[in-house]
């Protein structure tokens, strides 16, 4: 046991840091720069029952300290990404894997859920019902204490694998939500996804992003998100993945003292595709600068004001 | 702007960098003008803060910068008189592409389309290159007047390209042979992970950053 | 008629720019510094019933383009605002000014506008209904379409100056707040307050902020601000104040195309007290370099995507 | 670290500036050490970001700094032998303090309180002053052992003083006379604007930025 290992929902990983879903592909291009079996583990990009082109571009637009992204879940579809991207991802990367899955109808989900469950690498199910990009597709179903639920029960319904929940930030109150989920069943929350942003190009007058408005995140949105987690953590009993602008170890420690059992490392790696490496590689001085002997001291080690 | 350092990793023409520039989240892409030893040289138009940022930089100053991205021409198919059509933003990367190619033997045809005469640029460049070098002006302020669609010879064995959209489509149906095109997208990492950049082709959904920037005539779909 | 002037609720202004409430006091700490008559209005310190310290400190949290602050709405009560606050504030700025206005009860907000509709110099009330800083009030009324109509028609049965109701951001849909308050009678929409953050000092382990939780201001916010204003701006028909991260010239300009009728300073005040003297500045310039000749051309002129 | 530029408006000993710093939002408030003509002299303990970003800036570096914020000690009330304590950080404004003081044709004793002989700095400088210089530490490795309630004299007119909360409440319980405390707080804007440093006083509210950051002892109500 390193002073780096968590437990997050009964798997081991070496340290908490995992590259969030849509920010690291299904690790090649990343495998290229680095061995990505440094990681904890990574989330893969989201899937959905069909495949998807997404959103028309521009879906990138430039922000102080972040950047909107209004992708809206381009992949092949499950089928295709057990039969065409998994044995990929196997080659590079030797440790259970997140899944990250989206849906747009509570038996989308269960569906995606269910065929992702025979796949041995997949350590974890990441439900998103958060994405921001799909018009009343995920998004409606992380507004709501009772949709996020019924989404949770309908998944471990389906699967044996630790259900992590990934919540939307775009709400009045993230806290019941998260209990909604946790009494359905969840294994774990993750949180936050994006922000919804939006910028206008002065020059044509329209929205950079084709979609008008997409994901806002970078290190921008930390403070919101620390903000959230620090909340559930305190208001759950399971697990916590704490994420959202995330991009130094010190940000890492901080996430983990407001109640994170591991951290997703997001925007981050596209703009520095060695962000997660580092990150990794910093923490040991880091935690030695802050007197941290083992990250399992300080999940949700903060104290009163 | 030129910067001096590891060039290893570029290999074609056609290949761009992705720039880190203080005060911007996103990096940067620019496309390679040439590439001499450890010398890279980019040329940039100013279209907003990052570009403006790049042209306040001082001698000396040293950037991160991510190289060999995307997967640049293929010189394979070029035959003996290629064809290269460049328009305004679109001409640096014609630049290494023709040396190379002449490198190979080739006998390089230019165009070079821009709006007005004020725009040109590169022109001799290419000229001492010994390319045959055509030049297009809209208003006509200098050599033809004209697009570069109005510039076309009657006999190249292959096109390449590389310029804003309008001009891509008026050379889809001008051109008798074919060719590759290279695009431009606002991207998110530059090298393939985020899928900000991706666009739909006949041969399925492809990132503009890493499965392009050049796509090949046959390949494309125009939106409308 | 210049081309900076904007009519908001039927009172003219030289321009469009209004320090934020919170961030300019009650305008003698900045008149001390530049002529402050050259700003379109402001909106001066959170008034309330009863006078208030606020909250403990440390009030202030550095952070990524921005900062955290909860100081909890300090303020020497309505009664001493008007007898001691507007005759020294009458004395440096000679033009309406916003007077901004919280609460703990539909009654406080009734109270302290009334006694508010009595002074000349206050142009219009900004009705705060989205103070993140304070346990169990204003946050409450902002998160509530039914609570913040309610506020609105409170404060509209007792003043005749056009009320402003200021929206929490911190809530699932934005627009749904506003339309309610339109609907209660409200004469503009202003948006957003900031967004609720926290931050955790790693040497002490305790949140930075001494109330744990503030609220997030600064460059951050301005694609969440832009969004909401361009979200409620397209859903009512009532001027919106737009603000949130508003730091330049720019920021203006993308502000009032997303809807915005005038634009609110907030943060920017406080790290550059020149802050809105240079964006009033700067605007013809960047007007001109996007070929604008007059701000009322813009305003909502935002293109679809 | 030293600056050179307008210091006009720096009337008080006791007063801070406030120094924009690249890559932080919130200016960072450093109190004054001394002036002398155009320059500047700031002494601050790297202890977060901020500070650590001003120990690595180059000679010549540019900043953007707000001075004459605070109200500083009052000179008038100092009698003929006063006394200036200054812990830690506390040390560096009881030098212009000092010099004023000693201007005035006080008798000037100082007492500077530190953890251990490695942290102590300024004694020679407030000895080239001509002052009664008396050093503490806790551990006792320079100086008298303890703190600086330990080294009191027996007679003083009057006392200023900067340093730490359990500083603080030590001299307000061990002083004999009247003084005044400079305190330290989170601040937003640093001139009075935001309310974000707040504090309660036997006078009303006051803002360590603005009414402050000095306070008479008369004045402080100790929070517990």
């Amino acid at each position: 046991m390193g002073r780096l290992n968590v437990n997050l929902c009964g798997i081991e990983m070496d340290n908490p840091i995992i590259p969030a879903s849509g920010t690291f592909g299904y690790g090649y291009e990343f495998a290229e720069i680095y061995d990505i079996n440094i990681l904890g583990t990574f989330s893969f990009k989201g899937t959905t029952k069909e495949g998807r082109f997404g959103n028309p571009t521009p879906r990138i637009a430039e922000c102080t300290a972040g950047m909107i992204n209004a992708v809206g879940l381009q992949n092949p579809g499950v089928e295709k990404v057990i039969a065409e991207e998994l044995p990929k991802l196997k080659k590079c990367f030797h440790k259970p894997v997140m899944a990250n899955v989206s849906g747009f109808s509570i038996h989308d989900y269960a569906y995606t859920c269910a065929l992702l469950d025979n796949e041995e690498q997949v350590g974890w199910l990441e439900v998103n019902v958060s994405c921001p990009n799909v018009h009343g597709g995920g998004m409606s179903f992380g507004t709501s204490p009772d949709a996020a639920a019924e989404v949770t029960r309908a998944v471990k319904a389906v699967t044996k694998k630790p259900v992590i929940v990934k919540l939307s930030p775009n709400v009045t109150d993230i806290v019941a939500i998260a209990k909604a989920c946790e009494e359905a069943g969840a294994d774990g929350i993750s949180l936050i996804n994006t922000l919804l942003g939006m910028r206008i190009d002065l020059k044509t007058r329209k929205p950079v992003i084709a979609n008008t408005m997409g994901g806002f995140s970078g290190p921008a949105i930390f403070p919101v998100a620390l903000r959230m987690v620090y909340q559930v953590a305190h208001a759950v009993n399971i697990p916590v993945v704490g994420g959202g602008g995330v991009s130094t170890a010190e940000n890492v420690i901080e996430m983990m003292l407001a109640g994170a059992t591991a951290v997703e490392v997001g925007a981050q790696n596209l703009v520095n595709p060695m962000a997660c490496k580092e990150i990794i590689e910093n923490l040991p001085a880091a935690m030695d600068k802050y007197h941290i002997d083992n990250l399992n001291d300080i999940i949700g080690g903060v104290k009163n004001g | 702007m030129t910067l001096r350092g590891d060039t290893l990793a570029i290999k074609n023409a056609g290949e761009f960098v992705n720039l880190k520039i203080d005060g911007f989240y996103l990096r940067r892409p620019i496309s390679v003008c040439d590439v001499e030893g450890d010398v890279l040289t980019l040329i940039y138009k100013v279209v907003g803060g990052g570009t403006e940022a790049m042209s306040a930089m001082e001698k000396g100053t040293e950037l991160l910068v991510m190289t060999g991205l995307g997967n640049g021409y293929d010189l394979s198919v070029a035959g003996e008189s290629p064809l290269l059509i460049g328009g305004g933003v679109g001409v640096p990367p014609m630049y290494l592409l023709a040396r190379r190619l002449l490198a190979l033997g080739k006998r390089v045809t230019v165009i070079l389309g821009f709006n007005t005469a004020d725009e040109v640029f590169y022109e001799d460049e290419f000229k001492a290159l010994g390319c045959d070098v055509k030049v297009t002006t809209v208003d006509g302020s200098h050599g033809i007047k004209g697009f570069v669609t109005d510039a076309l010879p009657e006999e190249y064995s292959y096109f390449y390209t590389c310029g804003p959209m309008p001009m891509f489509r008026a050379l889809f149906k001008a051109t008798s042979t074919s060719g590759q095109f290279s695009f431009e997208e606002r991207m998110g990492c530059g090298f393939g992970a985020c899928m900000g950049c991706s666009c739909k082709t006949v041969t399925g959904y492809k990132r503009i950053c890493k499965d392009g920037p050049v796509l090949k005539k046959e390949e494309i779909i125009w939106a409308d």
